[in-house]
């Protein structure tokens, strides 16, 4: 089996086995979204109105719980040697991690935003930009996200320095996936949004693997 | 002739460096004992030997190569097990050890695996994960990449640690089949006579005053 | 040692108490819950949705209530008995109300999940809305959250069973605190409270013929509830005497 | 029959409520065995574990 | 020194030394509430209707960002053997360490609120309530996450679980407290929400101290 | 007169007992190695012990009272050093060593404490923190705590590893010291001749069938 099979393989069977990984950010989302009406009081019917933006920030910050696991946890136990220490490139390695790590935590998401939808009384017809806008974004948190990991997996304590880190990077990703569902709910188009957000997955993926593992270089020496 | 030779190495820590540079020359079949005292510095210096981190001087040249030249054949050939084990708590050992070395780029098959468990005194172990085993039984777990691995430069940090004596005796012999079939060997440890009746050398690190 | 004079209920309480005779005893039981379990809910469906008439302001939605009030009921009911367990486990320390305990949650999650999804069923073609955050749902809802955090805490511990079932009834206590809690609290901040439309305490507004099989289905998933409780509770103290006589000649006798 | 199955036009809110009942007592019921199944197989192992020692 | 003394003078060094256990929750606040308008768009003026709601919202998840890390760093390092196997009561080793959780964090989103309500534009003569009404509840907070952190401090990934379990616990706490802000802003006296806060810190000052240590010496078994 | 008796004390994992129910009974300057083969329950014993968790099977009587119905007194009187040396990171050495001390209800002042690392070979390392030290400083930093306690009762799990060899002729020698004053020493340790001359009775845990 090819290195970076192995790899994916390794990391999905560990989340299988954690589930928390899984379930946990989707209650997470849910129990978030149960204080919101609680804290609210009578100002519940503004939901609908917020609905866009409360989704996307909570997808935003149910991923940011478990980004930093993504090299810390190979950091902590050593394996990552397994990784670094090979002719095999370093960059091949890191797309398996962010794969792996948005299959475990982003695409279960994606298939659940339309209960939060229901939940935050999102109009119907939005579901479809809403999913979809969220199958492009998520995987931007992972690729983004796994730079920071590997600048702060060597830290006891990176999992809030990384948040500060990535959070500005993620702002745009965030504008225009929240827009994209505003303006559909408002009846117009959200294709923009959607092709901008595409064209920051794209530009993710061709740069982010270089610069992760030139990050977990430089952490390592 | 010698196929790894290093000239006045040394490594830093902070800002200072650790101890007096030093010298050696590998060949195929020899074994080299890293040791001094506490902190002197024989994790730092494994460490940047195996690729992890820089030297603060001097530079290792392994076959006429400088290494930070090369780094990919150096990788190919030199095999590294460290303080940290490696070892994943949440997977089974079977699957621990197979995927450490697919990852690696290692094919290896179950049975193969199976019989390396076997081998390194953890069988009926294969489906424990790897989290709930002792101290001696990870660092077992660890070592039994070894059987499976054919890389000719083995790197091993403390490896008798948390051994009991069956176990510290089974790795003195794998050790010697390396030698024996023309690998070399970089090792620590503390406090073991057998080991330091074995190899070809003991380096003993000295702090910088 | 003073002779302990020993009535019928120490007696009864000794032997549920000893893993072994639970077993033995919940044996007998446990084909005729599930058999009566089944009997009931065909006889109380078919009351249900066909004998039954129709509401005369709902019309045939009317009849999810046939679900949605027993699944209801029942998902308190466990918690209740949950809760009382886990305070026995804690105390006593007691093997088998840990394993009523953890037997317990999966089922009452079951029943608290087809409340909310059931309910969020009936109140679109009642009030137009899948979900409104009114006291009842809310609470309803936190339960369910209760559920999985006592299934999540003996699922995180699974390397010791005992100790994991410990943690899980500290979780399930503090949750049972908790209840009222939200009750009250949930009472204070809303404002938009749907309230019954049907009430059978009291001043009945329901006729007998839309009552029985209400009752019918309440009794039924009592019988269902004992059954997958029983089931899984003989499952967990097999797993936890796994070094036990009596366990292995269980297991290799095939008499269960 | 057709009318009975019609519900007086909420056939979806009652059927899926009714349908979500049995299969999730269903999924309980089949959850229930398969942990019994695998709880005695285990045991079985580790008795022969014990036994082969 | 009474080991009560030295144990919040330890944890009161490392909190400072640490830094991040202060500074992050704020940063961490400021960025979500610069993420709400990002994510609104043109629904900006809803600012002020969510304002209570999404300020307690957001003390709530600071709050839980440090919460497990409570127990769980003594328990991987092996400190926590210091205060366990030792005849001084564990009850008391419980509260120190939840006097010097909330001065390090709870104490500084107390002082830090006024900024992010100007930021939400909450009215301004509510100001002294919400200030009130945190200094009251982040007590609390710390409080209830040390149960959950003693439950599971032994867990490697047990910081969503721990989420999960004090989530619904601090769900009266959220809706009293942003229910005294609300009255607040509306002109109303927020005294009633204030006092039922009040009751369950006291409530918590005598109760959790023991069921900390009950779930720490079950955790250890 | 012997003040602690164990009689048919076994432990469990998961949900089986690990190793065949031991007795034992030491008085006051008497010693104890528990020995046997990676993985038997050594650890485990150790941490049941020094009262972190519960015995499946027997009891533990310290001074004619049965362990659990006096904990209190039992903590006052032994000390515990397992294989987590229980230092903070982000402490210095000298803060990790006071704080520690401190939190168990042990008075000590910095120039004690100051002397204390000196003693354990870490002198000029008081403000260095506790994580950047190598994993045989680390050792020491915890071991230092031996010097300062006043326990009559030591419970030590492997407390050789990772020490040179000057660090384990210190460890030896303090040992000694403590069995001397009578004190009592129970403590696990592979591979190890010296220990194993000096102990009173050595224990070997046999592993279950
Ligand atoms: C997701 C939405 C819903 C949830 C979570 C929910 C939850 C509950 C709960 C927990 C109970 C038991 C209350 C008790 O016995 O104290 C209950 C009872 C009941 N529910 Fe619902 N419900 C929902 C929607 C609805 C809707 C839409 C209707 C009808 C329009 C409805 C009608 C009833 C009735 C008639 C009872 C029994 C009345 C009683 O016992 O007082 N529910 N529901
Ligand atoms: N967390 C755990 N959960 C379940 N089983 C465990 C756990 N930790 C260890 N074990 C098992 O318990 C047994 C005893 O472990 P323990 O650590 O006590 O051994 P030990 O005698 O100290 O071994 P070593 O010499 O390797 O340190 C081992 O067989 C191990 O597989
Ligand atoms: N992360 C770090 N940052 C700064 N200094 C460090 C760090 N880790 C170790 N040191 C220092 O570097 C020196 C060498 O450490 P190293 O771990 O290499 O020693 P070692 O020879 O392996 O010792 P041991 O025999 O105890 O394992 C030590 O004096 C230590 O204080
Ligand atoms: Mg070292
Ligand atoms: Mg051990």
């Amino acid at each position: 089996m090819k290195p970076f099979f192995a790899l994916v393989k390794r990391d999905l069977t560990l989340g299988l086995r954690r589930k928390s990984q899984i379930y946990q950010p989707l209650v997470f989302q849910l129990l978030v979204v149960t204080m919101f009406p609680l804290g609210l009081g009578s100002g519940a019917k503004t939901l609908a109105l917020i609905a866009p933006a409360v989704i996307w920030i909570l997808a935003l910050l149910a991923s940011l719980l478990t980004l930093d696991q993504i090299f810390k946890n190979d950091y902590d136990d050593g394996s990552v040697e397994s990784y670094v220490l090979t002719s095999y490139p370093l960059s091949s390695s890191v797309l398996a991690k962010v794969l792996a790590h948005w299959l475990l935590s982003g695409l279960p998401l994606v298939v659940f935003a339309p209960v939060i939808a229901v939940l935050l009384h999102l109009p119907s017809h939005s579901y479809g930009v809403l999913m979809l806008s969220l199958l492009i974004g998520t995987p931007i948190f992972s690729f983004i996200g796994s730079i920071g990991s590997a600048l702060t997996m060597s830290l006891k304590h990176g999992g809030l320095l990384l948040t500060v880190l990535v959070m500005p990077l993620l702002a745009p990703v965030l504008i225009f996936g929240a827009g994209a569902v505003v303006e559909s709910s408002l009846g117009n188009s959200a294709n923009t949004h959607i092709l901008l957000l595409s064209g920051m997955l794209v530009l993710c993926i061709t740069l982010v693997p270089f610069a992760a593992a030139a990050a977990i270089k430089i952490n390592l020496e | 002739m010698p196929i790894i030779k290093a000239s006045d190495i040394s490594c830093q820590r902070g800002n200072y460096s650790l101890f007096k540079p030093v010298n050696f020359a590998l060949s195929p079949g020899q074994s080299l004992l890293l040791s001094g005292k506490n902190g002197v510095g024989k994790t730092t210096l494994l460490e940047s030997i195996a690729g992890f981190r820089a030297f603060s001087s001097g530079y290792i040249f392994y076959k006429e190569n400088e290494l930070n030249t090369n780094k990919d054949k150096w990788f190919d050939d030199s095999f590294f097990i460290g303080h940290k084990t490696g070892n994943k708590k949440e997977l089974s050992c079977l699957e621990n050890l197979i995927s450490f070395l697919q990852i690696q780029g290692i094919e290896i098959t179950e049975p193969q695996a199976v019989e390396a468990l076997e081998k390194v005194g953890l069988a009926g172990f294969e489906y424990q994960m790897a989290g709930k085993l002792s101290a001696g039984q990870k660092k077992r777990l660890a070592l039994a990449r070894l059987i499976m691995v054919k890389h000719p430069i083995w790197i091993l940090d403390e490896p008798f640690v948390n051994l009991d004596v069956a176990g510290c005796q089974w790795l003195l012999s794998i050790l010697d089949k390396h030698t024996q079939k023309n690998g070399i060997l970089i090792i620590t440890a503390h406090d073991n006579k057998i080991i330091r009746e074995k190899v070809t050398r003991e380096l003993v690190l000295e702090a910088c005053d | 040692m003073k002779k302990q004079r020993t009535n019928v209920i120490v007696r009864l309480y000794h032997q549920l108490g000893s893993p072994p005779s639970f077993y033995r005893i919940s044996g007998y039981f446990l084909k005729w819950l599930l058999l009566i379990a089944i009997i009931l809910t065909g006889i109380g469906l078919y009351d249900g949705l066909v004998l039954a008439p129709a509401d005369y302001q709902q019309g045939d939605s009317f009849r999810i209530i046939y679900i949605h009030v027993p699944m209801a009921w029942m998902s308190m009911f466990v918690y209740a008995i949950m809760g009382i367990a886990a305070l026995i486990a804690i105390i006593w320390r007691m093997k088998v109300a840990e394993a009523v305990l953890i037997a317990s949650a999966p089922i009452g999650a079951w029943f608290t999940l087809i409340t909310l999804v059931t309910g969020s069923l009936w109140g679109k073609p009642m009030w137009g809305t899948w979900w409104e955050w009114d006291a009842r749902m809310t609470s309803e809802l936190i339960l369910l959250f209760l559920y999985i955090g006592v299934m999540a805490t003996y699922t995180a511990f699974n390397d010791d069973s005992r100790k994991a079932a410990r943690m899980a009834a500290l979780i399930a206590v503090v949750g049972l605190v908790n209840l009222p809690i939200i009750h009250f609290s949930v009472k204070w901040w809303s404002s938009i409270h749907q309230g019954t439309t049907v009430s059978i305490m009291g001043e009945s507004r329901i006729t007998w013929e839309m009552l029985r099989p209400l009752l019918t289905m309440a009794v039924a998933t009592k019988f269902y509830y004992g059954y997958s409780m029983l089931k899984r509770a003989r499952t967990y103290l097999l797993e936890t005497e796994q070094q036990k006589r009596w366990v292995h000649d269980i297991v290799e006798e095939k008499k269960s | 029959m057709n009318e009975f199955l019609n519900m007086g036009g909420y056939a979806f809110y009652v059927w899926s409520s009714v349908g979500l009942f049995f299969i999730t007592m269903l999924v309980d019921f089949i959850s229930l065995r398969v942990k019994d199944k695998t709880v005695k197989r285990n045991i079985k192992s580790f008795i022969r574990r014990k036994n082969n020692r």
